[in-house]
C-alpha cells in the first residue's frame, strides 16, 4: 500500500507508538509539574521551569550521547538497573521513550504552565462551592477550561517526537522494530541518496501528520476563559 | 444552632476582625459600606480566604478550628459570588445542574424544573454563558447555587443586576427558603428594599468589623439607621391579618388599634404578620380629623421625642396594643402643635403606604 | 587564496595533520576544512556547496559528481581504508569474527548504518561473507556514521563495534586494543577525492589536493591506518 | 443636536429593533426587564456591535452608515461595562489614567484629583485590580471613563454595586455633568432612585424595542410606570425655592399654593427646582383639617378618577398654579369622601417626604 | 577565557546572533499569524495551524535537505534569488536564519494563538473606549495581558534553535564565521571524539540558558487574566 514495504510499515507503527506514548506519559508528568509551577513564584519554581526546557539547548545527538552514558550499562541510571537485575536502557524502546520524554518535555510544561497561570482562581473556588471535589474538579473544570493549552502540548509533544531522530539515532542503534522509527528510515534514506523512498515517506508522514492536526484543532471548541 | 465565626484577616492596609455569632434560621443581610470587607466575610465563612487561628462553627459542625479545616465542597455551601462566575465551558443548563448533580439525589430539596421557572430562565437553558445578558447570568448563578440544596446560601449582592419586577418575584422565595424551607441565608445588599423584604436581622459592618447585629425591626426603628440613609426609619408592627371585609380591605391588628389595610395581589397572607410603616408617613393630629382620604387613626401615646436630625423629629408613640410606632416630623409641627412626652394624639396613617415585610 | 575543504569524517584525524604541514609549506593560503558523511556532502556540492575539494570516504560519491558534470579533476583514490573489531569491555584483539556470533557475553554490535555509511556497508560485507550475518543480525545497532558507531562501543552500550582502523589508533581509542578484520572479506574501502568545478581557476586548492600525494601526506594516512593505493 | 439610532441586530433568537432620536442633553435613563436589550443598544451607540444597514448619527457627526463606521476609539465615548472591566494588568491608578493620558490636553475636563474625591478612590490609586472590593471597582471604572473627557457617556448600571451613600454621593456630581459640563449621559439601571435623581428624560425598553420614550415628569406621572412598580405615580412640580425662613423651612412656589419644604442639607438649592411627591403620600380632606402635623395644605381641583389598579384610586388634581398633581388613596376613601372630577378638595403633603429631583 | 579558543567564540557569537534573529524575526512574523488564527474558526485557518506545525514532524536533516533544493542555485526560490542578480540562500546565514525561523515557527505561533484565544475582546473594547487605537492597543493592553504567551514563544524559540542542528547542518554546511554555530561546532567536537572540548562548551550553553531562562522567567509578572 502506498508504495510502502514491511520495513516501512513496521517503522510507522513503531513511530506511532513512541508518539502516543510521549505525548501521554508527558501529559501524565507535565500536568502537575506545570499546575505547581504555575501555583507560586518561589525562586525554586522559577529554577525548575529553566531546567525543564533546558535539554532543548543540547545538540540532540549530544543530548543522545550523554543519555547513551547515563543509560547504558556503565552510567548511573543504567548501572542502577542492571545492579537491580534489569536490563540497561540503551538500544531499546523504553530508552528512546524516557529520551523523547525529557526532549519534549519543554513543550508539554511550558504551554500548560501558561494555561493554568490563566485559569484564575474563581472557576476552581465555583466548583468547590458546588460540591465538587479536587479530582472532580480537574477534570470537570480545569481540563475544559486549559484545553487549549493541552491542545498545544499534545500537538507540539506529538509533532516534535515525529521528526526528532537525533537523541534517538545515538541513543536507540536504529533496531528494526525496536528503535529504528520513521524519522530514522528517512534519514537513512536520504543519506543513503534513496530520495524516491525518502520523497515517499516524507510525503505519506506529512499528509497523515496534516490531518491528525487539522481534526485536533479543527475539534477544538473554543470559548473565552476571559469572559468569567 | 448558630453560625459562628471567629477570625481576623489581614490584606495590605485593611484588617477584617470579626467575632460574631448568628441564629441559624431566616435571612440575615449583611449591611455595610463599599470596602467594608462583606465579601471577604462571606470568603471566610465559605473557607476560600483560609485565615489563620480562625474558627468557624456551622451548628454542630466545626468548620475550621486550629489543625481542623472542612474545604468548601464538604460544606454544603451555595455560594453567589459577587461578580459573574458562571463556567464559560458550560452551557447555562450545565452550569445550572453542575451542583445538582453532585448532591446526593436524597438531599435534593429544588429541582430544575422550579428553579427555572422561579427564574424565569427556561428558555435560556441551551444557551451557551456568552449569549446571555448580565441579568440572566445573575440569574443562572442564583440558581446554580439553590439547586446545589445547600444547607447555608451565602449571596454576594445577588439581585443587584436584576429589574425591580424579577427582584419582586424571587424574593418571596428566598424568604421562603429562609424561613420554611430552613436554609439559613446570608446576603450582602446595598438595597434598603431587598432589606426590607427579605431580612430577619442585619448585619452592620465598618472598616473591617462588626458594627452591630440587630432584628430588623429594631433596624428599621432606629432614626439613624445606616439602612435608610434616604428613606428615614420605620416601625413594623406585629398583628394578624384577617380576610377582606369593608371594600376589599382587610383588618389588621387588635380592636382599638385597627389598621385597614388594602388587598394588593397575593403579597399579603392572612394570618400572623407584620407591616412596615414608614415614619414619614405617620401624620400626628390633636384630635381625629374627618373627611380625610386616611383611613386609619390610631390613638397613640408620646414617649419620646427625638432631634436628633437637624430639621426632623422622630417621634416615638405607643399604640394601644403597646407597639412603637414612629412618626416623623419637622420641628415646625412639633412646636406648633406643642407635642411633648405623655400626650395622647392620634396617628394617622394612609392605608396605601403599608407594606407588609413578612 | 581561500578554500574549503569537505572531508570524510574518518579522514578527521589524519587531515588535521596534514593541514598543519601544508599550512608551514603554504602560510599564504588561508583554508578551513569541513568534516562530515560523504553523502551528505555529496548532496551539497550537488546543490552549490562552497566546497573546493572534497575527500570522500568511498570513490563512488566523487563519480556521481563527475556525472553530473560538478568536477573539474578525475575522481583520484589517495587511501584505502579497514575496518577492525573493536572493544572497551574486553579484549578486541582475542576475538575472532566467528565470537561475535557467539560469545555469550556480546549482547550488542555496533557497526555503521550500512545503507549510507561506507565502512557499515564493508562491516556488512565481511560478516555475510564471514557467513555470520544471519547469527549476529539480532544483535547489531546501528551508527549514524563510523564516529557515532565508536562512541557506542566507547559509551559500554554495545560490548563491541566494528569501526574504522584510522580511528581505533586514534590516541584515546588505542588503549583498547583491536583486531584487523581480513580485506578478503569485503570489498576495498576506496576512498578518493575530486577538486570541485567551482574550484577550476583555485590553484591553492588544487595544490592542497596534490599535497595529499606526496610523502609526508602519505606518511602520516599510513600512520592513521590507511592503505596506501599503488 | 441629537443622537439618531437606526439598528436592527440578531443574536439567535433575540432581535434588537430600534429606531429612535435621543436629545443630547442631560441624562437619559435606559429602563427594561433583563434581558430586554439594554445593553447590546449600548453597543450598537458605541459600535461594539457592529449591525449591518444600522446607522448611528451623533450631532453632526455620522458614526455610522452605510460604508461609513467610526470605530469606537474615534468616537470620544465614555463607557462603563455592565461587568467589571478593568485592565489587570494594571494598576487603580494606571487604569483611571488610561483614557486620560489619550486625550489632547486641550480636551480634558476632569482631572484625577477631583475624580478621586468624588468617587473616594483616592486611597486605592496604588493597588493593584484584585486588591479591591467589588464597589471599589466599579468606581474605577466610573473614574476611567469620566477622565477621559467624553462628549457622550455610556453606563451600564454604573451604580449597581454601591452603596447608598456612595450613590448619593456620586449622584450629583453625574447630574451635574449631564447638565452643566453638556456631557449627555445614557444610563442603564434597575434603580427606581437612580432614575428619578438623575434622569431627564427615560428610555423604556422591552424585548428589544423601544416601547416609548418620555420626560421624567411624564414618567413618573402615569399610574402604570414601570418605573415604580413598587412606589406608585409621583408627581413632579416646578417652582422655586426660597432661602430658609419659618423656622428652617424653605417656601417652594406661588402664593396660595405654597409649600413648605424643609432644609435637608445640602441637597436643596436655592432658586428654579423640582419636587418630587410621591402619589401616596398625599392625603385629601374635605376641609382643612387643623392640629395635625402636616404643614402644606393645598387646595387643588380633581380632574380625573383613575381606577385602573384594583384596590388603588390614583387622583388626579390640579393646584392653583395649574400644575398636575397626584394622590393614590383606597377606593373606601373616594367613596367615603364622595370624590369627583371638578371637586375641590385640599391635598395635604407633609414636609419631610419632598425630594428634590433637580 | 573559559578555555574557549577564537572558533568557539565565532561560533558563541554565529549562534547568538541566529537565536536573536530567529526569535526576533519569528515574533514579528507569528504574531500577526497568531493573532489571524485566533480570530476565527474558518477551515482555512484550522489547515494553516495544521501547515504551520509540519516542519517538526519531518527529521531535521531531511527537512534541510528540502530547504536546500528550494534555496539553492537549482531551486525555486535560490533560483529565482539569482535571477535577479542576488546569491541564492544555501550555505549562508540567510539561508540557516530562513530555516530556523521556519522550522521554530509551531513554537511561537502555537503559544501566540493560545494566548490569544484566552485574551477575549473585552480588553480591546475597553482600550477602544478610552480612545486608544489599534497599535496602541496593541501595545498598552494585548502585549502585556499576553505576556506569558509570548514568553514561551520566544523562551521555546530561542532554545531550540540554540540546539538545532540537523537544518543547519544540511543546509549552512559548517561554515566557521556564517553558518557554523555552537550545536555544529559541539557535534563536531563529539565526533571528533574531542570530548573535553565538547563538554566544556554543552556546561557553558546549559549555564548560559538556565541563567537566560531563569531571568526570563523570574522577571515575567504574573496577574491572572481570568479576574478581568
Ligand atoms: N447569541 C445569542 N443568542 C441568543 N440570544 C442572545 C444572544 N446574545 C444575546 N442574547 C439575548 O439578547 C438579549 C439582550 O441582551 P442584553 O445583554 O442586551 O440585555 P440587557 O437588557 O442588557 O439585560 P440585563 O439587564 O440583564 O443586562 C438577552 O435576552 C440575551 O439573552
Ligand atoms: N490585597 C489587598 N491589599 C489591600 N487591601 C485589600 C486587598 N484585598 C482587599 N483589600 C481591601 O479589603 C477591603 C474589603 O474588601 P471586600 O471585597 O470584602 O469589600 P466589600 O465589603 O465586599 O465591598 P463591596 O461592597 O465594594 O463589594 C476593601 O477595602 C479592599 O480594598
Ligand atoms: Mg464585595
Ligand atoms: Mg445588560
Amino acid at each position: 500500500m502506498f508504495g510502502l514495504g514491511p520495513e516501512d510499515w513496521q517503522a510507522i507503527r513503531l513511530t506511532f507508538r513512541l508518539c502516543l506514548y510521549t505525548t501521554l506519559i508527558l501529559l501524565v508528568i507535565a500536568t502537575p509539574l506545570a499546575w505547581w509551577l504555575s501555583s507560586g513564584r518561589s525562586a525554586v519554581r522559577v529554577a525548575v521551569q529553566a531546567v525543564v526546557a533546558l535539554p532543548l539547548v543540547l545538540p540532540p545527538t549530544v543530548l543522545g550521547f550523554y543519555l547513551l552514558i547515563a543509560l547504558g550499562p556503565r552510567g548511573f541510571i543504567g548501572g542502577s538497573l542492571e545492579a537491580i537485575g534489569l536490563q540497561h536502557l540503551a538500544f531499546s524502546f523504553e530508552g528512546i521513550l524516557v529520551a523523547s520524554v525529557l526532549y519534549s518535555m519543554p513543550f508539554a510544561v511550558q504551554p500548560l504552565t501558561e494555561a493554568f497561570n490563566n485559569l484564575g482562581r474563581r472557576p476552581v473556588e465555583v466548583a468547590s462551592s458546588l460540591g465538587a471535589g479536587p479530582i472532580d474538579r480537574f477534570v470537570s473544570v480545569i481540563l475544559p477550561l486549559t484545553r487549549g493549552g493541552f491542545v498545544v502540548a499534545a500537538t507540539l509533544t506529538f509533532a516534535h517526537t515525529i521528526g526528532e531522530f537525533g537523541v534517538i539515532l545515538m541513543l536507540g542503534g536504529s533496531i528494526p522494530g525496536e528503535t529504528k522509527v520513521l524519522s530514522v528510515l528517512i534519514y537513512d534514506h536520504a543519506e543513503a541518496m534513496n530520495y524516491d523512498a525518502a520523497h515517499r515517506l516524507s510525503l505519506m508522514l506529512l499528509v497523515f501528520a496534516f490531518f491528525t492536526l487539522f481534526l485536533v484543532y479543527g475539534m477544538t471548541r473554543r470559548f473565552s476563559v476571559a469572559r468569567l | 444552632m448558630s453560625l459562628s465565626i471567629q477570625a481576623q484577616v489581614r490584606r495590605g492596609g485593611f484588617t477584617l476582625d470579626v467575632a460574631m455569632e448568628l441564629p441559624l434560621e431566616g435571612v440575615t443581610a449583611l449591611f455595610g459600606r463599599s470596602g467594608c470587607g462583606k465579601t471577604t466575610l462571606l470568603r471566610v465563612i465559605a473557607g476560600l480566604e483560609r485565615a489563620s487561628g480562625a474558627s468557624v462553627r456551622f451548628g454542630r459542625e466545626v468548620w475550621q478550628q486550629q489543625r481542623r479545616f472542612v474545604p468548601l465542597h464538604r460544606r454544603r455551601i451555595g455560594l453567589v459570588f459577587q461578580e459573574h462566575s458562571l463556567l464559560p465551558h458550560l452551557s447555562a443548563r450545565e452550569n445550572l445542574l453542575y451542583g445538582y448533580t453532585r448532591t446526593a439525589p436524597a438531599l435534593r430539596r429544588l429541582h430544575l424544573q422550579e428553579v427555572s421557572d422561579m427564574l424565569e430562565i427556561g428558555g435560556l437553558l441551551g444557551r451557551s454563558i456568552d449569549q446571555l445578558s448580565g441579568g440572566e447570568r445573575q440569574r443562572i448563578s442564583l440558581g446554580r447555587a439553590l439547586l446545589s440544596s445547600p444547607q447555608l446560601l451565602l449571596l454576594d449582592e445577588p439581585l443587584s443586576a436584576l429589574d425591580a419586577q424579577t427582584k419582586r418575584e424571587i424574593m418571596p422565595y428566598l424568604s421562603r427558603l429562609g424561613s420554611e424551607a430552613g436554609v439559613p441565608i446570608i446576603m450582602v445588599t446595598h438595597a434598603a428594599d431587598e432589606v426590607e423584604r427579605l431580612a430577619d436581622r442585619v448585619v452592620f459592618m465598618r472598616e473591617g468589623a462588626i458594627q452591630q447585629i440587630e432584628s430588623l425591626r429594631d433596624a428599621l426603628a432606629r432614626a439613624d439607621s445606616p439602612l435608610f440613609a434616604d428613606e428615614g426609619a420605620a416601625s413594623v408592627l406585629l398583628g394578624s391579618l384577617s380576610p377582606p371585609e369593608r371594600g376589599g380591605l382587610r383588618r389588621f391588628g387588635v380592636e382599638g388599634a385597627t389598621l385597614w389595610v388594602p388587598q394588593a395581589g397575593a403579597m399579603l397572607a392572612t394570618g400572623a404578620t407584620r407591616l412596615r410603616i414608614p415614619a414619614r408617613d405617620v401624620v400626628l393630629a390633636l384630635n381625629d380629623p374627618q373627611h380625610t382620604s386616611i383611613q386609619n387613626h390610631l390613638r397613640v401615646t408620646i414617649e419620646r421625642i427625638d432631634y436628633s436630625e437637624q430639621e426632623r423629629c422622630l417621634v416615638a408613640t405607643r399604640t394601644l396594643d403597646d407597639q412603637l410606632l414612629l412618626a416623623e416630623v419637622t420641628p415646625w409641627a412639633v412646636r406648633h402643635l406643642q407635642l411633648q412626652p405623655g400626650m395622647q394624639v392620634y396617628a394617622l396613617i394612609k392605608s396605601v403606604t403599608l407594606i407588609q415585610v413578612g | 587564496q581561500k578554500f574549503t575543504v569537505a572531508a570524510a569524517a574518518d579522514l578527521r584525524y589524519a587531515l588535521d595533520d596534514i593541514a598543519v604541514l601544508f599550512r608551514d609549506a603554504h602560510p599564504d593560503h588561508t583554508f578551513n576544512i569541513v568534516y562530515g558523511s560523504s553523502g551528505k556532502m555529496t548532496t551539497q556540492i550537488m546543490n552549490g556547496a562552497p566546497y573546493d575539494v572534497f575527500f570522500s570516504a568511498d570513490i563512488a560519491f566523487p563519480k556521481r559528481l563527475q556525472a553530473a558534470g560538478l568536477t573539474a579533476t578525475e575522481p583520484t583514490v589517495y587511501a584505502i581504508g579497514r575496518i577492525v573489531v573493536w572493544s572497551t569491555v574486553m579484549d578486541a584483539s582475542s576475538l575472532s569474527l566467528q565470537d561475535l556470533a557467539t560469545d555469550a557475553r556480546i549482547r550488542r554490535i555496533a557497526i555503521a548504518q550500512p545503507t549510507h555509511a561506507p565502512y557499515g556497508m564493508r562491516a556488512q560485507e565481511a560478516l555475510v561473507s564471514a557467513g555470520l550475518w544471519a547469527a549476529v543480525e539480532p544483535k547489531l545497532v546501528f551508527g549514524e556514521n563510523i564516529a557515532h558507531t565508536a562512541q557506542m562501543v566507547e559509551s559500554g552500550a554495545a560490548e563491541v563495534g566494528i569501526i574504522a582502523l584510522s580511528l581505533a589508533l586514534f590516541p584515546r581509542l588505542a588503549e583498547h586494543p583491536h583486531r584487523l578484520i581480513d580485506d578478503a572479506l569485503h570489498q576495498p574501502l576506496t576512498q578518493g577525492y575530486v577538486v570541485t568545478q567551482r574550484a577550476a581557476g583555485n590553484s591553492a586548492a588544487v595544490r592542497f589536493a596534490q599535497f595529499m600525494r606526496t610523502e609526508p601526506a602519505l606518511e602520516i594516512m599510513h600512520r592513521y591506518g590507511f592503505v596506501l593505493p599503488r
